[in-house]
């Protein structure tokens, strides 16, 4: 019985990564939206605005790690849902390999917008 | 020897009567956590026009027509986007809520009370969504 | 055809430990049970372990309160061993586990018990016997003793000699109850039977559905007599609907007994003037029963038991299980109205005769636990007298059927020269199969020696026939018709009050119910998982040791311990300082005593009146 | 047993079961559905209840017999009695209407842990339940997410075998020496494991549980929380305990449950079960943690 489950320890680190993104998410989420809906009006948004925003370095990292942290919360929460509903084998690394390119040109992407945004130049 | 006898998918969500506060919360969380990394994907990919602006006329930035500013100003304009918004802050304020609720959980606090925080953060969320609508459906028209 | 070296029947707590304690000597074991280890009925247990653990106590001390609790019908050898090994045997438990209540400086728990000169019942909150069940149950799975979980054992396998001292068991018959296939267990070194009690035979009692007296009806058609068979303990509080048990804890506190009229018969009636609720288990359950029986009791079935005078508050501090059980099982609220209760069959003293080696007067075939009677308990149990058998007689009977040398019994078992035959007592009906088919006796070898596994082959083919005969058959009667009068039958005239008319009315209803059960059917098609079939069978054994508990009490006219008779209520020490024993000749059931054994190691139990 | 002697006369009301829309049914669970807005209008009061019948609809189902091979529903009208359970109920169909409707029973008690059923969409202990507290008629179905062997009697192996996956005994080989000399246990630490130690084996949580059903390979609430006493229990070593951990941190155990806590709400002893999964969740990150 107990040799049907592999050794190693998956699910531990990825848990708590997952809690702690969580509690992180939480701050900055309520931060953007508030600062996209109630302070300045989406709306009114406009890019100079946003130029504006993100040439301050702090909110500028803030985005970043917000992104960041949003995309490994959220993805790795599908992934964990699709395992659990019983993925296994080729598929679920067929699922993680999709799921991780997926991310990281998230990611790529999102830091690309945001560098634009701040106005770095981008070669 | 025994005999399988299955019955079927209903078994796990048909019985959508019997479900407890518990279970709810769970597929509560899912939905809006499946629909948030979507919105994420889809927001990133909108925000990407900003590429375009920060490349473009500088002059059109300075006038807000450049190519960012109008695509947002355009889908802000529209009135199902703004609904769609309010969609959007009822499943985050959900998410955020219940995923506190969760964080509690796991920290094993008020576990006792944990059906009575779910109905608590439904009623939360439904309170700030209705709340907020006035805000954000300021300044369209349909 | 399966085979190991011992093959325990029944796993509960003393099959366990037998299957332990054999597996530890070496030998290949098997526990057959029909159902699953934790599922027995061990987990029910709430007191506690009686074992001299510490300083100021000593094994004498709880040899000599358990000789005076039996009312001297206890076998002296028995019960210093018992006594002298419950303190290891109870260690060992902690050593494994099991999670007993503890004391401050973190040794276990230990409290005080009816009967106990010393607070010496060691116990896991008030759940004991569930702790005891799991723990042993763990070692098991730690050990990986093969378990046949839901296998019913329907018949040993044993040669047919004239003589039940010669006679050989080589292994049991069962079958599967999940597919229905019958099967032959070959046992090289022994069969220990551990089925349980037989409180089924009663109407009302605190047993499971599944204490069937399984065990008893086994050995005792294989020819290994049964002993004291009469002394049932009933239990004064038990709910009337499930028979679950309300425990004494609440009189203790200072519930009171009213019956339908209001009255605290206890006193008004005159049934103990100066204990009155707290007077010992059988002058109240006798008391409850009279008020019935003369028109007093509540829907002429129970009394109450009342405790909202102690208060919520108090209630809810000592007593707050109480109220869920009440509660759970009965639908009632102890806090607004009093509970119902009457007496329910709650133990059987008696049992298969076995040493204290747990062997039988057959070769290879032991007894432990309830359905065994070594002779420990005698006349009258001790609360928390019986898990500490469970797991003392269990182990030696493991251990000395896997072959370890425990050194020659002093218990005699079987008819020898040391027995006295009854002749006097006029039996109303003619007990027994005689004259009936005597289905699932020994295996007539049809005088040829042959080999255990022919002897065992043959066996499996004979139940296989009987389980074709009663599935083929169909019209008749239902086993739940019979037994259901066979339980009436029982707790209308074998219950705590015993007359000589009445306990004959009862032998003879119970030849009424040998004689439907020759036409009795299984309706139920199907071999998969058959409950109808299973309970068929268990309904046959039923019969006969109802039959035996019957005739026990017919016989021993005298009150000693819990076994009343309105013809002679003194203990009659000068004709029945000794043992009934009954076993099954050709059909009929032989009567016989043999003496009890008051000499111990180094001193000798004088007989004494039993107050306290 | 004793329940049952009064009332002989009743008449011989077992029900065929009639119910067309039952035969045939891809599933009886599914039609259920689009009755149960019938089903439970009615709700008992105990004084209403007192000498009346109530009705009871039974899942039937065996594998062997011809007419039992489509799983249905029986009704069967059994006469009430103050304090009546579930069991109760069943016990008296079995043996005044159809000595074949099958299900396991044993101590009556809530101890044995034998009889648990899906009694009208909740988990329950049969001997555990008043037919009074119930909405009637009462619905009783065989555990959800177990094969059914026969009737109300499901295959138990799997549950069995989960719950020794987990290593469910002591393992602690240096003993006090001398016979009589126990291991100590503070009063806390066995006042910290005493509810876990409560388990009965009912299966009742691992079939309330989602997560159970969809992952065969999920160890489940009880095999967990067995281990959790073993784990918590202080009379065992350091290492045996991050072994455990170990054991219980594999990818079918304790992350998959998703704190639904219906095993909770269900567990008849009220062991709180979430309570303990999370906390081993806590312990295998603290472990890890140490090691980073
Ligand atoms: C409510 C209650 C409270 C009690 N409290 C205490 C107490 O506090 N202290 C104390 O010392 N004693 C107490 N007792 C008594 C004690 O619990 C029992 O005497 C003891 O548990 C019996 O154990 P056992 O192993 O002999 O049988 P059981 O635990 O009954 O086990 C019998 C086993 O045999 C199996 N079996 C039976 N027939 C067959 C068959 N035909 N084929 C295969 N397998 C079969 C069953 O499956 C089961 O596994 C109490 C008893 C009751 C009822
Ligand atoms: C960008 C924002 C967020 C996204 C995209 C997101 C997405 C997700 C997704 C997809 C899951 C997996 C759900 C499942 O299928 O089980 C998840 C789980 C979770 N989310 Fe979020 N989430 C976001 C923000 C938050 C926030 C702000 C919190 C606040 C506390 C949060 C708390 C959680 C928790 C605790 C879980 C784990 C639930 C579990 O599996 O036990 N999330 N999230
Ligand atoms: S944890 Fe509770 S519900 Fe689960 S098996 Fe044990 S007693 Fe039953
Ligand atoms: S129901 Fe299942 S998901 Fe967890 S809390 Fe219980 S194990
Ligand atoms: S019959 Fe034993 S738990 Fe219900």
């Amino acid at each position: 019985m107990a040799e049907r489950y592999s050794s190693f320890t998956p699910g531990g680190t990825g848990w708590l990564l997952q809690r702690i993104t969580a509690a992180f998410l939480v701050v900055v989420l309520a931060f953007h939206f508030f600062q996209l809906h109630f302070v300045n009006h989406a709306a009114d948004v406009t890019f100079a605005g946003t130029q504006a925003r993100m040439e301050n370095v702090g909110y500028f990292l803030t985005m970043v790690l917000f992104l960041i942290a949003g995309t490994f919360h959220g993805v790795n929460g599908v992934y964990n849902a699709l395992v659990n509903q019983g993925l296994k084998g080729t598929q679920k690394k067929v699922v993680l390999a999709v799921l991780v390119i997926a991310s990281v040109a998230l990611i790529v992407q999102g830091i690309y917008v945001a560098m634009a945004m701040a106005g770095v130049e981008i070669v | 020897m025994s005999q399988s006898y299955n019955r079927g998918l209903i078994e796990d969500f048909g019985r959508w009567k019997e479900f407890s506060a518990g279970m709810w919360a769970w597929i509560f969380h899912k939905f809006t956590g499946w629909m948030l990394i979507g919105y994420l994907f889809t927001h990133i990919a909108v925000l990407s026009t900003a590429v375009g602006a920060a490349s473009g006329d500088a002059s059109l930035v300075a006038s807000g027509d450049d190519i960012y500013t109008t695509t947002i100003q355009g889908l802000e304009s529209l009135f199902i986007v703004r609904v769609l918004e309010v969609g959007l802050l009822a499943v985050a304020v959900f998410h955020i809520l219940n995923g506190l609720r969760l964080l509690m959980v796991d920290l094993g606090v008020g576990l006792d009370a944990q059906d009575k925080s779910f109905y608590a953060s439904l009623v939360l969320t439904a309170i700030i969504t209705v709340a907020s609508v006035p805000t954000f459906l300021d300044g369209v028209t349909l | 055809m399966y085979e190991h070296d011992v093959i325990v029947v029944g796993a509960g707590g003393a099959g366990l430990r037998a299957a332990v304690a054999a597996d530890e000597a070496g030998a290949d074991v098997a526990l057959v049970s029909k159902l699953h280890p934790v599922r027995s009925h061990t987990g029910a247990a709430e007191g506690g372990i009686n074992a001299a653990l510490r300083e100021g106590d000593d094994w004498e001390l709880h040899a000599y309160d358990t000789m005076k609790g039996s009312d001297y019908l206890a076998d002296a050898p028995a019960v210093e061993t018992l006594t002298q090994d419950s303190p290891e045997d109870t260690i060992t438990l902690e050593h494994w586990g099991m999670p007993f209540s503890r004391e401050e400086d973190g040794r276990v728990s230990q409290r005080p018990f009816g009967g106990l000169s010393f607070p010496r019942t060691t116990y896991a909150g008030a759940e004991t016997g569930h702790h005891l069940l799991h723990v042993m149950y763990e070692q098991v799975v730690k050990r990986g003793i093969q378990v046949y979980d839901e296998w019913y054992v329907m018949d040993l396998a044993t040669t047919d000699e004239d003589d039940p001292n010669e006679r050989e068991c080589h292994g049991v018959v069962a079958y599967d109850v999940q597919s229905g296939n019958v099967e032959g267990f070959k046992a090289n070194d022994g069969v220990i039977l551990a089925t349980g009690g037989p409180g089924q035979a009663f109407d009302h009692t605190t047993n499971a559905v599944s204490c069937t007296g399984d065990g008893h009806a086994m050995a005792y058609r294989a020819g290994a007599p049964l002993e004291d068979m009469e002394f049932i303990q009933f239990h004064p509080t038990s709910l009337p609907s499930t028979g679950v048990l309300i425990s004494e804890g609440v009189r203790g506190e200072g519930g009171i007994l009213y019956n339908n009229d209001g009255e605290r018969f206890m006193f008004e009636h005159g049934y103990a003037n100066n204990d009155g609720e707290l007077a010992s288990r059988d002058v109240v359950a006798r008391a409850e029963l009279t008020e019935v029986q003369e028109g007093r009791g509540v829907n002429d079935e129970y009394v109450h038991l009342d405790m909202r005078h102690l208060g919520e508050e108090r209630i809810l501090d000592r007593l707050e299980n109480i109220l869920h059980l009440a509660e759970d099982f009965e639908g009632v609220d102890g806090l607004i109205e009093p509970m119902p209760v009457k007496p329910g069959q709650h133990y059987a003293m008696g049992g298969i005769e076995v040493d204290e080696n747990g062997q039988t007067c057959i070769d290879g075939l032991y007894a432990a636990g309830e359905c065994a009677c070594v002779s420990v308990h005698g006349g009258n149990r001790l609360g928390g007298n019986a898990l500490p058998e469970l797991i003392v007689f269990g182990k030696r009977a493991g251990r000395h059927a896997a072959g370890d040398d425990l050194g020659e019994p002093q218990i005699r078992t079987g008819y020898g020269d040391d027995v006295e035959d009854e002749t006097d007592t006029e039996l109303p009906v003619q007990p027994g199969s005689a004259g009936l088919d005597g289905s699932g006796g020994v295996a007539a070898d049809g005088g040829m020696t042959a080999d255990a596994e022919g002897i065992l082959e043959r066996q499996v083919e004979s139940a296989r026939e009987h389980v074709d005969y009663l599935m083929e058959k169909d019209t008749g009667v239902q086993h739940a018709e019979i037994r259901q009068k066979l339980q009436n039958a029982m707790t209308d005239y074998v219950n705590v009050f015993r007359t000589e008319e009445g306990v004959k009315k009862a032998l003879k209803l119970i030849r009424e119910c040998r004689e439907e059960y020759q036409d009795v059917y299984v309706d139920d098609p199907s071999r998969t998982f058959n409950t109808d079939l299973q309970q068929t069978i268990e309904t046959r054994n039923l019969i006969d040791v109802a039959e035996t508990i019957a005739l026990g009490a017919l016989v021993r006219n005298e009150f000693r311990g819990a076994h009343w008779r309105q013809e002679n209520q003194i203990r009659d020490d000068e004709n029945w300082l000794k043992h009934t024993l009954i076993s099954w000749e050709e059909g009929e059931p032989k009567i016989f005593y043999r003496p009890v054994i008051l000499e111990g190691e180094d001193k000798t139990y004088e007989p004494k009146d039993r107050s306290y | 047993m004793s329940t049952q002697q009064q009332e002989p006369e009743q008449p011989e009301s077992q029900e065929t079961p009639k119910d067309p829309e039952m035969k045939g049914a891809e599933s009886p669970v599914d039609e259920k559905e689009k009755e149960t807005g019938e089903i439970d209008q009615t709700t008992a009061d105990e004084t209403e209840l007192e000498g009346e019948t109530v009705l009871i609809k039974v899942f039937r189902y065996d594998p062997e017999v011809a007419d039992k091979q489509e799983p249905r529903f029986d009704e069967f009208h059994v006469p009430f009695e103050k304090g009546m359970t579930v069991l109760d109920a069943v016990m008296y169909a079995r043996d005044h209407y159809d000595s074949s409707l099958t299900f396991r029973h044993s101590c009556r008690q809530a101890v044995c842990g034998s009889d648990a059923f899906f009694v009208n969409g909740k988990q329950r202990l049969g001997c555990k339940t008043q037919m009074a507290d119930l909405e009637h008629p009462v619905r009783i179905e065989p555990l959800p997410h177990q094969e059914v062997v026969k009737d109300l009697v499901v295959d138990m192996d799997h549950f069995y075998d989960q719950m020794h996956t987990v290593e469910p005994y002591l393992q602690q080989d240096d003993l006090p020496t001398g016979d009589l000399e126990e291991q100590r246990q503070s009063r806390e630490n066995r006042e910290k494991i005493k509810m876990s130690t409560r388990c009965i084996w009912c299966g009742a949580c691992m079939s309330s549980c989602n997560i159970a059903a969809g992952d065969n390979e999920y160890l489940g609430p009880a095999a967990i929380n067995k281990a959790y006493r073993f784990a918590m229990d202080d009379r065992e070593d350091e290492e045996v305990k991050e072994h455990r951990l170990r054991i219980i941190e594999q990818e079918h155990g304790v992350w998959r449950c998703q704190t639904q806590f219906s095993c909770t709400e269900v567990c008849p002893k009220d062991i709180p079960l979430t309570e303990h999964i999370q906390e081993l969740k806590r312990e295998a990150v603290k472990k890890n943690l140490k090691f980073w």
